[in-house]
């Protein structure tokens, strides 16, 4: 066992001293690599840290939410339905939502109004999220004026902002008071946009929304575990698709790293004939190159995961941010919970360093076995 | 006596402090969680206050933004050019009809 | 469900397997028809220079077989949020017929790879190789189990249809489905037990023998076989109830998360070896009737042997380890 | 008699590029015994087929048919892993053009055929700075090869070829690029590896060679054949 330390060590040597004296050529590899893994690794951080922001957000989120749907369009429900849905066993509490969409033309951008179920707004005033108080520079006391459908220009006074840590959930969120709301969308009186229906027993949430849709044969329920399956899907599918946009460059640098090993300049093959008619074995350089491509490969996995990991958690994947963003105009700023999670490292690692070590033991069998006997020729 | 530094010693330290940073984004990331993890439970209990579903990350168009409630699944909504956030709306690109009015 | 990172990279990789397999199967056959010790030819060291590749080739395959073997459960137990009643791995491994199938196809794969690796490593210490021909064609047998493993593998993966919402749906998965849930068949504690350490012991005294007398690897090599089937039916029925203080909990896979300190890669790990050592000490030894290697076989086998021991050891102690720190108690 | 005799060739023949149209027959069946602890000359005309005797001689080869043996024991059909070990064991080589690794020091270039053997390091630094004393050469230990004159390098080689401590060392057209002086310090670097007990194998069609007083045998070549010996 000593003996096997002792002799990789002296490959080591060799194989650092061998890779210092061709210096530009195995930094230009290396950068490669350390940008592959960086790109690859920040995706995956970054898919997975909203991931999870998404499923911690949908566990607290309603068991079951009913919309009412007309030739397949969401249509509001009527406040009848919550009564219906009272009455069935199992049901633990049920409120209608009242919530939708505004576009400001001014600002280009989509927010969210929502009346709050959980705390009262006064009458002609609003809680904005952060989003919105940093995109129109508005501040609590502040007045801001939005434009009803009907065209009536509304004021309301900014009463109070959301906390800007929770903006990756708030940030275009705008709350009102039930009145203003109704008022200002001109929503019926004897309707919600959707009903929300907590359950006693976790366990029946799939019997209670089965009764439901049987109760009201209109509608469309769905539960948070539907929800969940469904985001972790998606993300999943996202993911899977930046992989393949990103396989070409996978392929590209799968290439590279072939055309190294292949290319052997007419030097590095007298060196290796050199090294066998000294008294090396074919074992003994392939173990070489094995560990030229091992200490390469895995300082550039290491490298560019760590710059990956501070790129995602400490500059909240600011290279993303025009992806994520889109057409939007409302960002939300936040940090993401530094999250590790090891099938996402081996994933990274079966993209990079599996490939360029397949791609390189054919050429780097051809090299070791050269004729010892090259160098008196 | 040897003072020549073997460069098998130099490089396999570089790899361990390579190494040592790696999991040192472990130790990181433990040490950034409960801080982090207190804001997230803070999201999530405003999430539940005001019983949303979805993160406000793409508010580029109504059905993006509640994926898990949107009103209708389809393309072409807000903008003529917004993607689907359905898998197959990728591998289709929409008309491209503004380039051709004059 | 093909679209998703971590099973394109298994499936890039069986993939890879089964080409780099490929590859090695072809120029072991060239070298299994005209191998000829006797000449000095240039063919011959052609041949003898192909053997450096089909070595490497095969390291390689085993090496990320172990790591593909890891992801793939590791994987399981991460989809399984995306399956109505899916509990943790069992549950996804059951949303699809092959999903077992595909896991026991990569263990024996894993097996099968060290046993060819260990007689190649034998054959490369007699200076005539003398193990070339059975070698080869063990090769040949391991092309169609790498196949085989990739096949079942793809059709695990593409038969996978996540439970999502799409825009008809007011279908509710939750009553169509039974829930696939952790349960697995399993033994009452007690045989469980019995079978556990009398398995252990068996296979502890039959690799300490072997260590004495290396033909006993004849002995060891199929009860090593036979007691990882054996270990893992009670780690399954008794010792992951332990673990998890749940009588009714049996999954072999939640021992990896950290909630349960990662305690089954002490119990896998040393089992995963161990049993790997014992399998290959036979034939192994059998290859002592070589003139060449009569040292060295035994040599060989008795080292294995050795390490198997120490691994039987390591797998008992784990047990018991986690059935005393328990906080469930079967017996009084 | 026997014991005498290091290597002993019997009817070897070498062909390059078998069955192909470049196919040629550098070596034809040679018989030849190599004694131990002398010195031994091969000469001939380029093309003659010497450097190739010396690579199947060296083990760098193997013949294509004929029987080589090395101290009694036929070598001629091992497998390139065995006699790879039996040559790093045996032979030391200090080549033409000396190939010695470029961007390594001397110091490293000796070191290099004792890396798959694994000495502890410290002992074979300490080795190579003996040979590199022995062939005073200590002050360049550190110098890149190739700032190395003509002399120094084949020193070097020759430290390289000696730190294994083989028993046999060879060395093709030693004095090829060398002057007079040089000429002679090596033969005088020979004549102490000869009194050493060390069997020389040279190749050479240089007159100051084979005209050395302690060369003990001359074996002359002619397009792959035995033509003189002496």
């Amino acid at each position: 066992m000593n003996h096997f330390f002792a002799r990789h060590l002296y490959l080591v040597d060799f194989t650092v001293a061998s890779l210092g004296r061709r210096r530009g050529r195995n930094l230009g590899l290396f950068a490669v690599y350390v940008l592959l893994v960086f790109v690859l690794a920040s995706v995956s951080l970054m898919t997975h840290g909203l991931r999870r922001e998404a499923q911690a957000i949908l566990e607290s989120s309603p068991e079951i939410v009913v919309q009412r749907m007309i030739a397949g369009r969401n249509d509001p429900v009527p406040t009848g339905a919550v009564a219906a849905i009272t009455g069935i066993r199992g049901v633990r509490a049920v409120q209608g939502r009242l919530w939708g969409y505004y576009y400001d033309a001014g600002m280009r951008a989509n927010y969210t109004l929502m009346v709050p179920p959980d705390r009262p707004v006064e009458s002609g005033a609003v809680v904005i999220g952060g989003g919105i108080a940093r995109l129109r520079q508005l501040d609590t006391g502040d007045i801001v004026h939005f434009m009803a459908p009907d065209g009536r220009i509304v004021r309301f006074t900014v009463s109070g902002t959301l906390d800007s840590a929770s903006e990756l959930v708030s940030a275009d969120l705008v709350l009102m008071n039930e009145g203003d709301f109704r008022a200002f969308f001109g929503f019926p009186a004897d309707r919600f946009t959707d009903v929300v229906a907590s359950v006693r027993n976790p366990r029946e949430v799939g019997t209670v929304a089965s009764k439901i849709a049987l109760a009201l044969p209109e509608a469309r329920v769905v539960t948070r575990a539907d929800m969940l399956r469904t985001y972790e899907a998606l993300f999943d599918w996202r993911g899977g698709m930046v992989a393949v946009v990103l396989s070409g460059a996978v392929l590209a640098f799968v290439i590279l790293a072939w055309d190294k090993a292949a290319g052997l300049s007419a030097d590095e093959r007298r060196e290796i004939g050199v090294l066998k008619a000294i008294g090396w074995e074919t074992s003994d350089v392939i173990a070489v190159k094995f560990w030229e491509g091992a200490l390469v490969s895995l300082l550039a996995f290491l490298a560019g995961y760590v710059l990956a990991y501070g790129h995602v958690f400490y500059f909240s994947g600011a290279l993303f941010e025009p992806a994520l963003k889109g057409w939007a105009i409302l960002y939300p700023r936040f940090r993401l919970v530094p999250e590790i999670n090891g099938q996402q490292v081996a994933t990274i690692f079966f993209f990079t360093v599996v490939p360029y070590t397949l791609a390189t033991i054919f050429p780097i069998w051809r090299a070791a076995t050269i004729d010892p006997d090259t160098v008196m020729r | 006596m040897n003072k020549h530094l073997r460069l098998s010693t130099t490089s396999l330290s570089v790899l361990a402090v390579a190494l040592a940073a790696a999991l040192a984004t472990l130790v990181d990331a433990a040490l950034r969680f409960d801080s982090e993890a207190l804001a997230r439970r803070n999201r999530a209990a405003l999430a539940e206050t005001l019983q949303l579903s979805d993160l406000s990350l793409f508010t580029e168009a109504r059905y993006t933004r509640h994926p898990a409630l949107a009103d209708l699944h389809s393309a072409f909504q807000d903008h003529p050019a917004a993607l689907d956030h359905f898998p197959s709306a990728a591998w289709m690109p929409p008309t491209r009809w503004h380039e051709k009015q004059p | 469900m093909l679209f998703h990172p971590t099973i394109m990279a298994l499936l890039l990789w069986s993939a890879a397997a089964v080409a780099g397999v490929a590859v090695a199967a072809a120029y072991g056959w060239t070298i299994l028809m005209e191998w000829n010790p006797a000449s000095g030819s240039a063919r011959q060291l052609v041949l003898e220079r192909r053997t450096y590749l089909v070595s490497t080739l095969m390291a390689v395959v085993l090496w990320g077989e172990v790591l593909s073997l890891w992801l793939f459960v590791y994987n399981a137990d991460a989809m399984a949020v995306m399956f109505v009643g899916a509990m943790c791995a069992v549950g996804s491994l059951n949303a699809d017929p092959y999903g077992f199938p595909a896991l026991i196809a990569k263990i024996a794969l894993f097996f099968l790879a060290v046993v060819w690796l260990q007689v190649n490593r034998a054959d490369n210490q007699g200076w005539d190789y003398p193990l070339v021909r059975v070698k080869y064609a063990l090769l040949l047998i391991l092309v169609p189990a790498v196949v085989l493993s990739a096949g079942l593998q793809y059709a695990y993966f593409s038969g996978l249809r996540a439970d999502v919402l799409t825009s008809c749906c007011s279908k509710l998965f939750e009553v169509d489905r039974e829930g696939v849930g952790a349960d697995m068949s399993s033994l009452a504690p007690m045989p469980a037990l019995v079978l556990l350490y009398g398995g252990l012991g068996l296979t502890l005294l039959l690799s300490v023998w072997t260590w004495r007398r290396p033909v006993l690897s004849a002995a060891l090599a199929p009860v090593a076989a036979a007691v990882f089937v054996a270990v893992m039916v009670s780690v399954v029925s008794v010792v992951s109830t332990y673990v998890y203080a749940q009588p009714q909990h049996h999954c072999p896979f939640c021992l990896l998360k950290p909630e349960y300190g990662y305690v089954g890669y002490a119990l896998y790990l040393p089992l995963f070896v161990g049993t790997a050592l014992a399998v290959s000490s036979w034939p192994v030894h059998h290859f002592r009737r070589a003139a060449s290697l009569a040292q060295a076989a035994p040599a060989m086998t008795r080292s294995m042997a050795w390490v198997a021991a120490a691994c039987y050891v390591a797998v008992a102690v784990v047990c018991t380890w986690i059935i005393a720190a328990s906080e469930l108690y079967y017996f009084r | 008699m026997t014991d005498t005799v290091l290597i002993s060739l019997k009817k070897v023949s070498k062909i390059h590029n078998e069955g192909r149209p470049n196919e040629v027959q550098a070596v034809v069946g040679i018989d030849l015994d190599i004694a131990r602890g002398k010195v031994t000359v091969l000469r001939g005309a380029s093309g003659s087929g010497k450097t190739t005797l010396l690579t199947v001689i060296g083990c760098l080869a193997r013949p294509s048919s004929g029987r080589v043996a090395l101290d009694g024991r036929d070598i001629s059909g091992m497998p390139e892993r065995f006699l790879t070990r039996i040559r790093q064991e045996t032979f030391g080589f200090v080549f033409q053009g000396f190939n010695l690794l470029r961007g390594m020091s001397a110091l490293d270039n000796i070191m290099l055929p004792a890396y798959p053997q694994a000495p502890p390091h410290r002992w074979l630094r300490r080795r190579a700075l003996d040979l590199l004393s022995m062939l005073r050469l200590e002050h360049r230990a550190d110098t890149p090869v190739e700032m190395l004159s003509g002399g120094e390098a084949q020193r070097t080689a020759i430290a390289r070829a000696l730190v294994n401590d083989p028993p046999i060392l060879i060395a093709d057209e030693p004095t090829a690029n060398l002057d007079t002086a040089l000429t002679r310090e090596f033969l005088g670097i020979a004549e102490t590896l000869k009194a050493q007990g060390k069997t020389l194998i040279l190749t050479s069609h240089d007159p100051r060679v084979f005209e050395a007083g302690m060369v003990d045998h001359v074996v002359t070549l002619r397009d792959g054949r035995v033509e003189e010996r002496r």
